[in-house]
């Protein structure tokens, strides 16, 4: 072990935040991404390892789920992702009054979702007690509506960070861009999971 | 490479296509036009850019022949018996697309061969294909295309689609659809490989070999699905009965789950540490010599 | 300088070895791959896809439900805790599971192989040489997963046949006053709700088959032997001797109990 | 920009280290306990907790094998032993095992990696306390006679709804809720510390083998406990709301607990190997005074186990009717992972040949690895081939198995390895020849008690039983692995021994007693609450070997919590970066979110009435404090 140090080099000069793969909060974001998408994927392993078994698929006499509130839904969330373009890039240029606006947009724009949300459950026609089938249904259902209930959650917290003085600070900018990131994780996630209750009891003979 | 272009006539001179019969040649323009078009154009390109080539013709054989190899593995599995045998088991149908899309389109992707392909174009041609590429909108949509996450997605969600069974059966039925299967197999593969070797080349390894891994998951699930079924899944083979393997329609399934899961998996894992060794190497050498 | 450049030859030396080293590591492995697929094939090569006797067995927690298949239902054969099986002669195991998982496993015969509820699962076997062996339940499956034992004989086909034609028989009448007021006790007290007793009353199937109880080696699952002394154990205090088992304390005095076991004992 | 106090030319030394302490160190006394996010305060407690475990699981084996020693044995009842098995597994793998693994790195990894503190330090305290409590319920459950009972890999439908009636299996699956939030907390702490806060110039090539260990580890974790996790949550709904995932009578199938399980479990087994693998990597660096060789192999082998070990699951499940068609693709996928395995074994042992070995008591503990992993290596690629596996498969002869594995590959290890890292931990050396007792009683103790039940497995004895008749000849066997545990936890005493009695005497090692070549052996012995005063720069892999003074880099902030973010492949400087002070909310949310698992045992309801202070508590933590002039602001 060699005494003493030797001066290299000075980081005074270095920024104290970055966008994307720069932040920590971007790792942060993804590895919990990972993990939820492999949350995602193994429910589907299951759906796919349970309709294996069956001879139709809903379990005969059931009816598969109705299309319109999950079709509506899919819609609408896709639609979201206006907005949330608009808010990551208003971040990433510091423009505070913009991110101010989108996120007030987007914390509005969550709430039919969750109204049609409601309606998805009462149009799956199993409750998860009837059997596996039904179970597999709801969980998938219910995993990806605690996704839209905590990323509503962030979101009116990051709204209501705006707009007090620590939404001047350049890493809460850092921190807008990385939630909208994760709602792109969520509708994503959700066209898997809308292919699966809603159109895979279709496709199946 | 001629003789090799006679041998399928004197195939089918005596093979037809009634299933007792061995397996004869797919010689259907559809499939072997564009291979041969392909091959055309790249010979083409190859000579006039080797005339003008002063430094790197190693480079450019090492290319030519991975193109080479990938091309005859191509046309091996789309138009030798290997595919006629597969309308009649998963098991090898499974086999054929493997090699479609883990080792013809790797090798044509790691050789590179867009420039060679627009080179063979006459001038004109090129240059309409220049401007076309450089076009906004093309150059936006191709942008987005060549991300190896987008790659990914496109390339799983071939693969999920078509095992579907009423697409699988559909394309089990009809040539045309069969095609189409093949296609979207061979773009969507070959879109992969290049953005994974691309984004390895531009110091995006650690994305490539992620992609790598999630394909290899991808492929996993599924093939693991049909491994541990005991039903068949496609009418097409169900009806059939007996393999010539002399498999039962769900062992051929098993056994085909098998080979798209284990082998397949082994290829991507493989191609993940072949660009973790290439980025591990340098450096390598630079320890210290231990202080004692 | 000197013993770096040493350091360098001897690194360069280990890594070629390591190239060696993979390789003979690589081989040996796909040699053992290769002969595990042989052995596993000849294993079940050596069995015809569909041997001449069927027997299905279902477990329960903690015992074994054993049926000899037969074309006509009435020489279906039924017992429990018991298998017999003639040397040389293939025969399907079918399993089954009424509750959890059990896996069945005679280490002499096979290997083993689960019982699952909702799946049925076969195992062939082809017993080579006579004798009498011990099974054992293989996979946790509660409390008393270590008391899920199975007698084995494996005898020649005459003495199977013997052995099977004598099971096939209903239980043996009683034959004393005493036997007769244990036969009188167990069909009215809750034996006969769970026990079968062919040709008599009792049909119940929650519990193992006493047609021929007296001519098993042991008593519950392979906890006793068969004894006059441990059936009246069992019977006085199930739980006491296999603490857990789904048997109810039935609060016979000694005199009903010496009534019952002279019943049972006559079950041969 | 002025007025912000730098270290540099005009700030170092004392003066610096001072200012430094100040500004790390946690608040004096009980509520500075309560609140501190210092990795080191938090490892340490991390290890100690999971050290306990390992003592009450290892008390759980001592029952076992004086239960085991005679055949027909009344000592223990079935019911009782049934918990007894169950919570000694549970407690190994999911209270021991794994965190024992994640402590060392949370303590290690930032040092090694020569920063301040971990990525994320106030999950990484709401980690701990979430795997305290998530312990202390699964024990306290335990001595209050609700211990679970259906065996660590609890299969349905035995520990479903009817067959496992009460409260034992919700309180083994919520346990498994706890364990899994804060084992996948810590995994992305850990990814992204190594990934982001690198020492400048220690390059992905240049970092040391138990960091990249410790990369794939995190990364299987990330992958692979949402399995279990997932698995648990369904079975947990099959028994307190009526779902039918389990159920084969609704059409749901008991193995999907299987293959979800085992798709955690058997990466598991590698979560806690790789570690170890690490460890010994540093051992044999630093005790043979060379870099092992072939650095882009070990690196490679290690992210190919990692890869393997998620396509082996099904090799657990060979009996329960699989499609045979499928038993030699298993056989090999199993067979595969031997070759990353013998490279890595390879390449220690050619290191050991180059080098010039120092037979201290870490390097004793590698040698010990070594055979025992190899024996255990060897066994596995027995019961890998199926017709093999299905005589030895929950038979003694895989206890012997997977103790060669865990034991040998994974504890022998963590052992050298607490002894190797004792003088940063504590600022001690541990005494040289208790330790060397320690480990010749607990490594022959450990053969003797295990080498035997290879014999009694093959001789047919099933594993799980809580008795087994006389005269099978599995008596004598029985007695020697029971004797053999008594010298096992002889050598575990003199080992706490020698800790009890290190620890009373004054410090005094120095910051490299090993002379070792990683960047956690620049920090003083125990390192200060900053770590480093000034960023050290690494220009080779082993950079303490360099000739002449550490190079560092200056200019991070003094009065303010700062740390240093660089690329994540290259290591370049890139953005100073905020760490966050103390604070109690990660212990309140830990403590919000257990009253809502503990609560979801007895009434779906908790988990609605919860989510408030939960909220509650996740706000306040994450709500920036302070005035924000402390950091740039954009107008």
């Amino acid at each position: 072990m060699a005494d003493g140090v030797r001066f290299e080099g000075d980081l005074a000069a270095l920024p104290t935040h970055g966008f994307g793969h720069r932040s920590i909060t971007w790792w942060g974001i993804i590895g919990f991404m990972v993990v939820e998408g492999m949350f995602f994927a193994l429910s589907f392993a299951a759906y796919f390892f349970i309709l294996d078994k069956e001879q139709t698929w809903p379990p005969a006499p059931l009816a598969p789920p109705d299309l319109l509130a999950g079709s509506l839904l899919t819609i609408l969330i896709l639609l979201t992702e206006i907005p949330n373009s608009w808010i990551k890039r208003a971040a990433e240029r510091y423009d505070l009054a913009t991110v101010r606006k989108g996120l007030v947009v987007m914390s509005a724009a969550v709430i039919p979702l969750f109204v049609l949300r409601g309606f998805e459950f009462a149009s799956l026609n199993v409750s998860w007690t009837d059997n596996a089938y039904g179970s597999v249904m709801w969980l998938l259902l219910f995993l990806h509506t605690t996704h839209l209930v905590t990323d509503w959650g962030d979101t009116l917290v990051l709204t209501a960070l705006m707009f007090t003085e620590h939404g001047k600070e350049a890493n809460r900018f850092v921190d807008t861009s990385e939630n909208a990131l994760y709602w792109r994780f969520v509708w994503l996630s959700w066209l898997l999971i809308y292919l699966l209750i809603y159109w895979v009891p279709r496709w199946l003979p | 490479m001629l003789c090799l272009l006679l041998l399928p006539e004197a195939a089918l001179a005596h093979a037809g296509h009634d299933h007792a019969e061995a397996p004869g040649w797919t010689l259907a323009p559809s499939v072997t036009l564009p291979l041969a078009i392909t091959l055309l154009l790249y010979g083409v390109g190859f000579a006039r850019l080797w005339a003008r080539a002063r430094r790197g013709r190693r480079a450019m054989r090492r290319d030519a022949l991975l193109f080479g190899l990938g091309w005859l593995v191509l046309t091996a599995s789309l138009v030798s018996p290997l595919h006629e045998a597969g309308e009649r088991s998963f098991t090898v149908h499974m086999i054929e697309h493997e090699l479609i899309m883990l080792v013809a389109t790797l090798l044509l992707a790691t050789a590179g061969a867009g420039s060679m392909l627009l080179w063979g174009l006459p001038a004109a041609a090129r240059r309409a294909f220049g401007r076309l590429v450089h076009a906004r909108s093309i150059a936006a949509g191709w942008g987005a295309l060549s991300s190896p996450w987008v790659a990914t997605a496109l390339q799983a969600a071939a693969l999920w689609l078509w095992h579907a069974p009423a697409l699988f059966d559909r394309a089990l039925a009809s040539e045309g659809w069969h095609v189409a299967q093949h296609l979207s197999f061979i773009v969507t593969s070959l879109l992969f490989w290049w953005t994974i070797a691309r984004a390895d080349a531009r110091g995006s390894a650690g994305v490539a070999a992620f992609c790598l891994l999630i394909t290899a998951c991808v492929g996993a699930a599924l093939g693991g699905l049909m491994a541990l079924s005991s039903s068949p899944w496609y009418a097409g083979y169900a009806a059939m009965g007996m393999t010539p393997l002399g498999l039962t329609p769900e062992e051929d399934q098993q056994l085909a789950g098998l080979i798209m899961w284990i082998p397949g998996g082994i290829v991507h894992m493989g191609a993940a540490l072949v660009i973790l060794y290439r980025w591990l190497k340098p450096g390598e050498e630079r320890h210290a010599v231990s202080a004692e | 300088r000197g013993r770096a450049a040493g350091t360098e030859r001897g690194e360069r030396l280990a890594r070629t070895a390591l190239l060696g080293w993979i390789a003979a590591v690589v081989l040996g492995l796909t040699v053992l791959t290769v002969g595990s697929y042989a052995s596993e094939r000849r294993v079940s090569a050596a069995i015809p896809a569909r041997p001449p006797l069927e027997v299905q067995i279902t477990a329960n927690q903690w015992w074994w439900d054993i049926t000899y298949k037969n074309a006509v239902p009435a020489n279906e054969l039924r017992t429990a805790n018991e298998l017999h099986l003639p040397v040389g002669v293939p025969v399907k195991v079918t399993l089954k599971s009424n509750d959890v998982i059990h896996s069945f496993w005679i280490p002499s015969l096979a290997g083993k192989q689960d019982l699952i509820p909702g799946r049925v699962n076969d195992l062939l076997l082809l017993p080579t040489r006579t004798g009498q062996f011990r099974g054992q339940c293989a996979e946790f499956c509660g409390t008393q997963h270590a008391h899920m034992a199975l007698d084995v004989t494996v005898e020649p086909v005459a003495s199977f046949r013997r052995w099977q034609q004598a099971q096939l028989a209903p239980a043996a009448p009683p034959s004393t006053p005493l036997a007769q007021a244990g036969h009188d006790l167990v069909m009215s007290q809750q034996c006969a709700s769970c026990h079968a007793i062919a040709g008599t009353p009792a049909s119940a199937r929650f519990g193992p088959d006493l047609t021929h109880l007296a001519s098993r080696r042991s008593i519950a699952a392979g906890t006793l032997p068969m004894t006059r002394g441990h059936l009246y154990a069992w019977i006085a205090d199930p739980q006491g001797v296999k603490p857990g088992n789904n048997m109810p304390y039935i609060g016979f005095d000694s005199a009903k109990l010496h009534a019952v076991v002279a019943y049972l004992q006559g079950l041969k | 920009m002025t007025g912000i106090a730098r270290d540099g030319e005009a700030l170092k030394g004392a003066e610096l280290e001072g200012r430094l302490d100040r500004t790390w160190r946690p608040a004096p006394g009980l509520w500075g306990w309560l609140t501190t996010v210092d990795h080191k305060d938090i490892g340490r407690r991390y290890i100690y907790t999971a050290m306990t475990f390992l003592i009450l699981g290892s008390i759980l084996s001592v029952a076992m094998r004086l239960q085991l020693a005679r055949p027909e044995s009344g000592l223990i009842s079935p019911a009782r032993y049934n918990q007894i098995f169950t919570m000694h597994g549970t407690t190994m793998m999911f209270l021991f095992a794994v965190p024992v693994m994640e402590a060392a790195a949370i303590y290690v990894i930032p040092l090694m990696m020569g920063t301040r503190n971990i990525a994320f330090p106030r999950l990484n305290a709401f980690s701990y306390w979430t795997y305290l409590f998530g312990a202390l319920l699964l024990w306290v459950g335990f001595v209050l006679n609700v211990g679970p009972d259906a065996g660590w890999f609890m299969y349905t439908p035995l520990s479903g709804p009817q067959f496992s009636p009460g409260k034992r299996t919700d309180i083994w699956a919520q346990m498994i809720t706890f364990t899994e939030v804060a084992g996948l907390a810590v995994a992305i702490e850990l990814t992204a510390t190594i990934l982001k806060f690198r020492a400048p110039g220690m390059s992905l090539n240049r970092m040391p083998l138990y960091a990249w260990a410790i990369l794939v580890t995190s990364i299987m974790i990330i992958l692979s406990l949402p399995a279990v996790a997932l698995c648990s949550g369904m079975l947990i709904a099959d028994r307190l709301i009526g779902t039918q995932f389990f159920n084969p009578f609704e059409h749901g199938d008991p193995l999907l607990w299987q293959h979800l399980f085992w798709f955690f479990a058997h990466p598991e087994v590698y979560i806690i190997f790789l570690p170890a693998t690490g460890f010994v990597s540093q051992i044999v660096e630093t005790f043979t005074g060379r870099p092992v060789i072939a650095y882009p192999a070990m690196v490679l082998a290690v992210v190919a186990t990692g890869f393997l070990s998620f396509g082996v699951w099904v090799h657990h499940m060979f009996a329960t009717g699989l499609p045979r068609l499928g038993y030699d693709f298993y056989t090999a996928a199993t067979m595969a992972v031997a070759i990353p395995a013998s490279i890595q074994i390879f390449c220690w042992i050619a290191t050991m040949w180059l080098g010039k070995p120092r037979y201290a008591t870490p390097f004793l503990y590698v040698i010990a690895f070594i055979v025992t992993f190899v024996i255990g290596g060897l066994s596995g690629v027995m019961v890998a081939s199926v017709p093999l596996d299905l005589q030895f498969h929950d038979t003694y002869f895989v206890v012997a198995h997977f103790h060669y594995v865990l034991v040998g590959g994974a504890v022998f290890p963590l052992l050298g390895a607490l002894t190797y890292w004792f003088p940063k931990f504590s600022g001690r050396m541990l005494s040289e020849g208790l330790g060397k007792l320690a480990f010749w009683l607990i490594f022959l103790g450990f053969n003797i008690a295990f080498f035997p039940m290879h014999i009694t497995g093959m001789l047919g004895m099933p594993r799980r039983v809580y008795t087994y008749p006389a005269n099978m000849g599995w008596d004598g066997l029985n007695m020697l692995s029971s004797i053999g545990v008594g010298v096992i936890v002889l050598g575990g005493l003199v080992f706490l021994a020698n800790v009890a009695l290190t620890l009373r005497r004054p410090r005094d090692a120095a910051p490299n007693p090993w002379n070792a070549a990683s960047l956690e052996w620049a920090a003083a012995s125990p390192p200060p609450p900053y770590n480093f005063p000034h960023v050290p720069v690494v220009r080779s892999a082993t950079p303490l070997w360099e000739q002449g003074p550490l190079p560092v880099m200056t200019g991070l902030r003094v009065d303010d919590r700062e740390l240093l973010i660089t690329t994540a492949i290259d290591a370049r400087p890139d953005i100073r970066y905020p760490s966050p002070e103390g604070t109690i909310w990660p212990l309140l949310s830990a403590i919000a979110l257990a009253a809502l698992f503990i609560g979801s045992i007895f009434t779906p309801w908790a988990v609605v009435i919860g989510l408030a202070p939960l909220g509650v508590a996740f706000l306040a933590w994450f709500w920036p404090k302070g005035s924000p002039t402390a950091e740039p602001v954009i107008e």
